[in-house]
């Protein structure tokens, strides 16, 4: 083990799979020379331009090649600088990327890896700060990662690549300088298993992302508050851990949901369905969902702020459940 | 690289076992027999028949709505071919694609396409596998006129130019995107100009005449197996149905129409074959003969074979 | 009042508002000279080539222009064929159309309609078949509006096209050739007002666009069975009708939701996040959801029609509340 | 188009006042003081200055990230746009937007852009605004050389053409994207020879030149308004600065970068209005205190303005 940041630990297990299977590239605007937020630049002083390779900005280009490579036999790992430039590559990931194994009869393969940086918080605004998971989650066909510390980015990056589906990997830019113990060496993570950051009996908050650690803050205020919750890290949103949720709900009968996406039509509202529904009876009060509000990003620190998610509105959503 | 006698007899070969296959179609649809669109590739099958000539079963291609042709060309099996836009369990995607998406990833086909341009990024990433795993193969993209004001068109072409790979883009210029003329839809005469903000040659031919196009195609395979990365082939052509069956096509003037019928590709490769003394009536009648009973084979094949059961519904949605 | 078909009813509306206000311009692929679903036909017949104008096919650009000339002072109403060809268009829309009246402070106004095809049902088989309208609601700054009748129709088109923000149209294929009648002349209804298109007491089924037709046939169905279902047409889903959700809930206490989008993070998930939260009190059984499962949209017509929710799987539902 | 002494002095004035904008601008983000992202416009004055010289105040135009220059050539207000810049309650957009998202309807100012290339449509979408109206108003849309790239340049600029809109494209090469220099990212030497694929003029200026950019944007300013259709004029330049606040731009060739700076735009204005006796030194150096003056007014304006109240997260997301 060592201590490593989230990018670091990005970084580590792209460079362990590409020493492992030398199909997989990396792809992206300025990936070589001048990563965004650094992480590709271990992997392009390690293997260099035909590896590593920089584009033009030309994101429906980088994903549409990238469908074509993967259906052709690579394993691209794509990087989208930020997500809320899905819009441009969606028609490439959920119309192609997504759909051409179902569509073909399960003939084609199109294993490739969507990188992307989420989130606000450095007053980049309303479109450079977005967390866009629910339009990916709407798409069979694809998977939804969203890690929220070191050590799962490195098993679930590791995981994504060798997954034989498109994965979209989400990171959230604040938590790039956050730091952790990583394994060392090889290291992978099955998809689609939820992790609980925190055990407690009274509460259940569900969330993912950077939310996670304002999850675990708010658990902190709580426990002096009297209440111990369990805060459960989705990690991955698609496959969901479904049986997590219910199982967690199944001890504490009070359900918390907590993502820093806008809140309509959010990935918090899947959870709250899919609970309604299959976990009805377990619930002793009703789900709250604790999300940015339903407006852009706004650029004003002050305003910023006050939109994403913090420790103290988690708790008082937590309370408001008496 | 001029065409041989039994080069110029396969491509005939395969240009009537299009039209043919497109007839029979045609036929079923209007029967009520085929569900969603059907977008018929008669009258542009020198394209698929002269490209095709020129690539080797390794080499790679993407294809578009009007897929059909290069499907066949390609070396699709008509019969799996047909049960896939009947929506046949043995169809080659089980049914699930139908017309617009039919695949073979073991000859080297990386699907038909609905999403009009969207072939064009994926044939440039099927060039850059061609590219990265050394070998000479080659990757070819298919697009029509309307294609190519597309946004995915200009990035994707701009990629492979910069990465110098081995792409060969054949823009099928029909002179129509569904009601919409090519001389409205862009100022420049030729899709090919636009050839030069790449900065790699863009050259147009009579798609009509399959020797001119395995020509000049085969000079673009040739350039890019050799590293020299990637050209425009634009063959001018025409359909002969509307845009989908259904389509009157109205909007074309007859006297156009009438004029390009009358340059049928089968029957101008006929007339070669003919005046070069390399296949006389009856060996071209033979062919259609042998062919029509081989579409025939086919039919009651796709029409024999079972519906899709239901739980196919829910499977081949994530790959295991 | 004259019975009209759906399309007929839009193309009503449209030539009425292109009338009223000469700003207004229709613009898409085909829209004069041969509209595939023929609604602008009339428009162009009536109003000729400038105010009605085909374009190349250039979704992104039909999109990206129509944000400009609204901003600069015209009413585009933008046709995109089929609503699957949303993700070409989602930048312009969603981080463009969406967000200039937030991000510059009030200051700039984009009034634009787009209207889009949406649904299976016709063979058209995995990019031609989708309903993405949760993409549109995860998207603030954009109304979201699914009609299901011919009046509804005409009456929502001229509440859109007098909008002065994006607002997203959504018109099922299936409905295009269904009749009914028409308010004659002018005929504006209000944006964010569901209609109760059936009364019932029993259980309240929520839906839009052509699931309202199919819930009607399975209130029929329940109607048999001894239960009294209330079905409710959101008609608009952002702005969303909370309160006559609610209000149908405090009467039946049972909810069932019903769409044609695929399941996750549909947004019946939305639905029925809220009321889990708001509406929880109100609750006598568990929520369900009938929706398309998650599979992209299969071209066999056996396996298209098993994906499709009918009026037989919605009953079954909401017998399954017992 | 010859440009008289007074134009010249005002586009002097006009280059002065964004380079001391910037200057500040760049303090105050090394001090700590501006959050997000600073792209500045330092090097490239000569475009913005000689472009709006030739317009109207009744012109349109759509800005990119890089967009300060271009909102005070078009008459913005250096108090609203730092204050702006600095997220308070009294900016352009009351401190919702920051520097990548000004804009200024009132000054014909569609707004600056934070995703690259996705000015162009929008300043497409204007031309038609322009030419449905009546009237003779032109719209003016900026990109840099990454932009051109993008699938938006390509549609946009395909629409403009064929609909024969008044619109005016200026390209701002200043050589790289990011870290990506232009001559790798497109194999054309200019981003101006694109323009033969959409049938309209593109040409080549010197864009630290701002007579010469003048001239060229006057010359396609009246061909837009006469209704002669669209034009792309690119402006080969520098950006002094990195990428952004932070960027130290290794990734150029110091040589390359001084050369640049010894063809400084400003520099380059003030040696023509001597040479021509237009103005002395002491002429300029009053116009730089003068616009100092103002600067500072606008920083401390901005500083003591308030931050926007935490109700305004709310409002504005809806117009009603
Ligand atoms: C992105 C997209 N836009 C619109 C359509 C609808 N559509 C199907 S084919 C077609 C015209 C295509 O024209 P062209 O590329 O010339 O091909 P052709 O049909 O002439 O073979 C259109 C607009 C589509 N399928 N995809
Ligand atoms: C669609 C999109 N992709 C990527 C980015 C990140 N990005 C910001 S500026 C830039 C480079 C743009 O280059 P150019 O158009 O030449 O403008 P310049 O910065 O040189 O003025 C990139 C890639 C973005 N903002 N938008
Ligand atoms: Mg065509
Ligand atoms: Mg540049």
């Amino acid at each position: 083990m060592a201590v490593r940041n989230f990018g670091q630990a990005i970084a580590d297990g792209l460079i362990l799979e590409m020493e492992r299977d030398p199909d997989v590239y990396i792809v992206g605007e300025d990936v070589a020379t001048f990563p965004a937020f650094g992480v590709t630049r271990a992997c392009y002083e390690r293997f260099g331009a035909t590896r590593v390779r920089d584009t033009p900005v030309s994101e429906t280009a980088i994903m549409g090649h990238a469908v074509g490579a993967a259906a052709a036999g690579l394993r691209p790992v794509a990087e989208i600088m930020f997500m809320d430039f899905l819009g441009i590559i969606l028609d490439e990931l959920a119309n192609q990327a997504a759909k051409m194994h179902y569509m073909f009869g399960g003939t084609m393969k199109v294993p490739l890896v969507v990188r992307t940086v989420s989130g606000a918080g450095i007053g980049a605004a309303a479109q450079h700060s977005q967390s866009l998971e629910a339009w990916v989650t709407h798409t069979p066909g694809l998977k939804m990662i969203a890690p929220s510390t070191p050590a799962d980015a490195k098993g679930l990056i590791a995981a994504a690549v060798r997954d034989d589906n498109p994965v979209v990997f989400m990171e959230h830019k604040l938590l790039y300088a956050t730091e952790g113990e990583v394994p060392d060496g090889e290291y992978v993570l099955p998809i689609g298993k939820a992790d609980i950051k925190r055990a407690g009996s009274d509460v259940t908050i569900v969330s993912w992302s950077s939310m996670v650690q304002k999850s675990l803050a708010a658990a902190d205020l709580l426990a002096a508050d009297g209440v111990a919750a369990e805060v459960l890290d989705l990690r991955t949103l698609v496959p969901l851990d479904k049986d997590a949720i219910l199982e967690s709900l199944g001890r504490t009968h009070r359900l918390v949901i907590v993502h820093e996406a806008v809140k309509t039509s959010g990935f918090g509202a899947e959870v709250a369905a899919i609970v309604a529904d299959e976990g009805f009876d377990l619930l002793d009060a009703p789900i709250k969902r604790v999300t940015a509000p339903d407006t852009p990003v706004p650029f004003s620190p002050v305003l910023e702020a006050a939109f994403v998610p913090d420790a103290a509105k988690i708790r008082a959503a937590v309370l408001s459940l008496g | 690289m001029a065409v041989e006698r039994d080069q110029l007899l396969d491509m005939y070969r395969c240009m009537v076992k299009i039209r043919e296959f497109e007839n029979r179609a045609h036929d079923l649809f209007l029967a009520g027999g085929l569900p969603g669109f059907l977008h018929l590739y008669s009258g542009q099958e020198a394209v698929a028949a002269g490209v095709m000539a020129t690539l080797r079963p390794d080499d790679l291609i993407a294809s578009t709505h009007r897929g059909h042709g290069h499907v066949i060309a390609k070396g699709g099996d008509v019969r799996l071919m047909l049960a896939e836009i009947l929506g046949r369990a043995t169809g080659y995607c089980k049914g699930k694609g139908g017309s617009m998406h039919i695949a073979a990833i073991e000859l080297g086909i990386l699907g038909a396409n609905g999403v009009v341009g969207a072939s064009i990024p994926i044939g440039v990433g099927a060039a850059l596998a061609c590219q990265y795993k050394d070998g000479d193969r080659v990757s070819v993209t298919f697009f029509g006129d309307g294609a190519s004001n597309r946004g995915t068109f200009h990035e994707a072409l701009n990629l492979a130019s910069i990465w110098d790979l081995p792409a060969v883009f054949i823009c099928e210029n029909n002179l129509y995107g569904v009601g919409f003329c090519q001389r409205d839809h862009m100022r420049p005469c030729d899709v090919a100009e636009r050839a030069a903000g790449y900065g790699f040659p863009g050259i147009v031919v009579d798609g009509n005449d399959a020797e001119a196009v395995y020509e000049a195609t085969a000079t673009a395979v040739a350039r890019a197996r050799a590293g020299g990365g990637p050209t425009m082939v634009e063959c001018k052509t025409w359909r002969h149905h509307g845009h989908f069956v259904g389509d009157q096509a109205l909007y074309r003037d007859p006297a156009e129409h009438a004029e390009w019928l009358a340059r049928d590709p089968l029957l101008l490769c006929a007339k070669v074959l003919a005046s070069r003394g390399w296949a006389d009536e009856g060996a071209l009648l033979a062919i259609q003969d042998e062919i029509r009973a081989e579409i025939e084979e086919a039919v009651a094949f796709a029409l024999a074979s079972p519906q899709p059961a239901l739980s196919d519904l829910l499977t081949d949605v994530y790959s295991d």
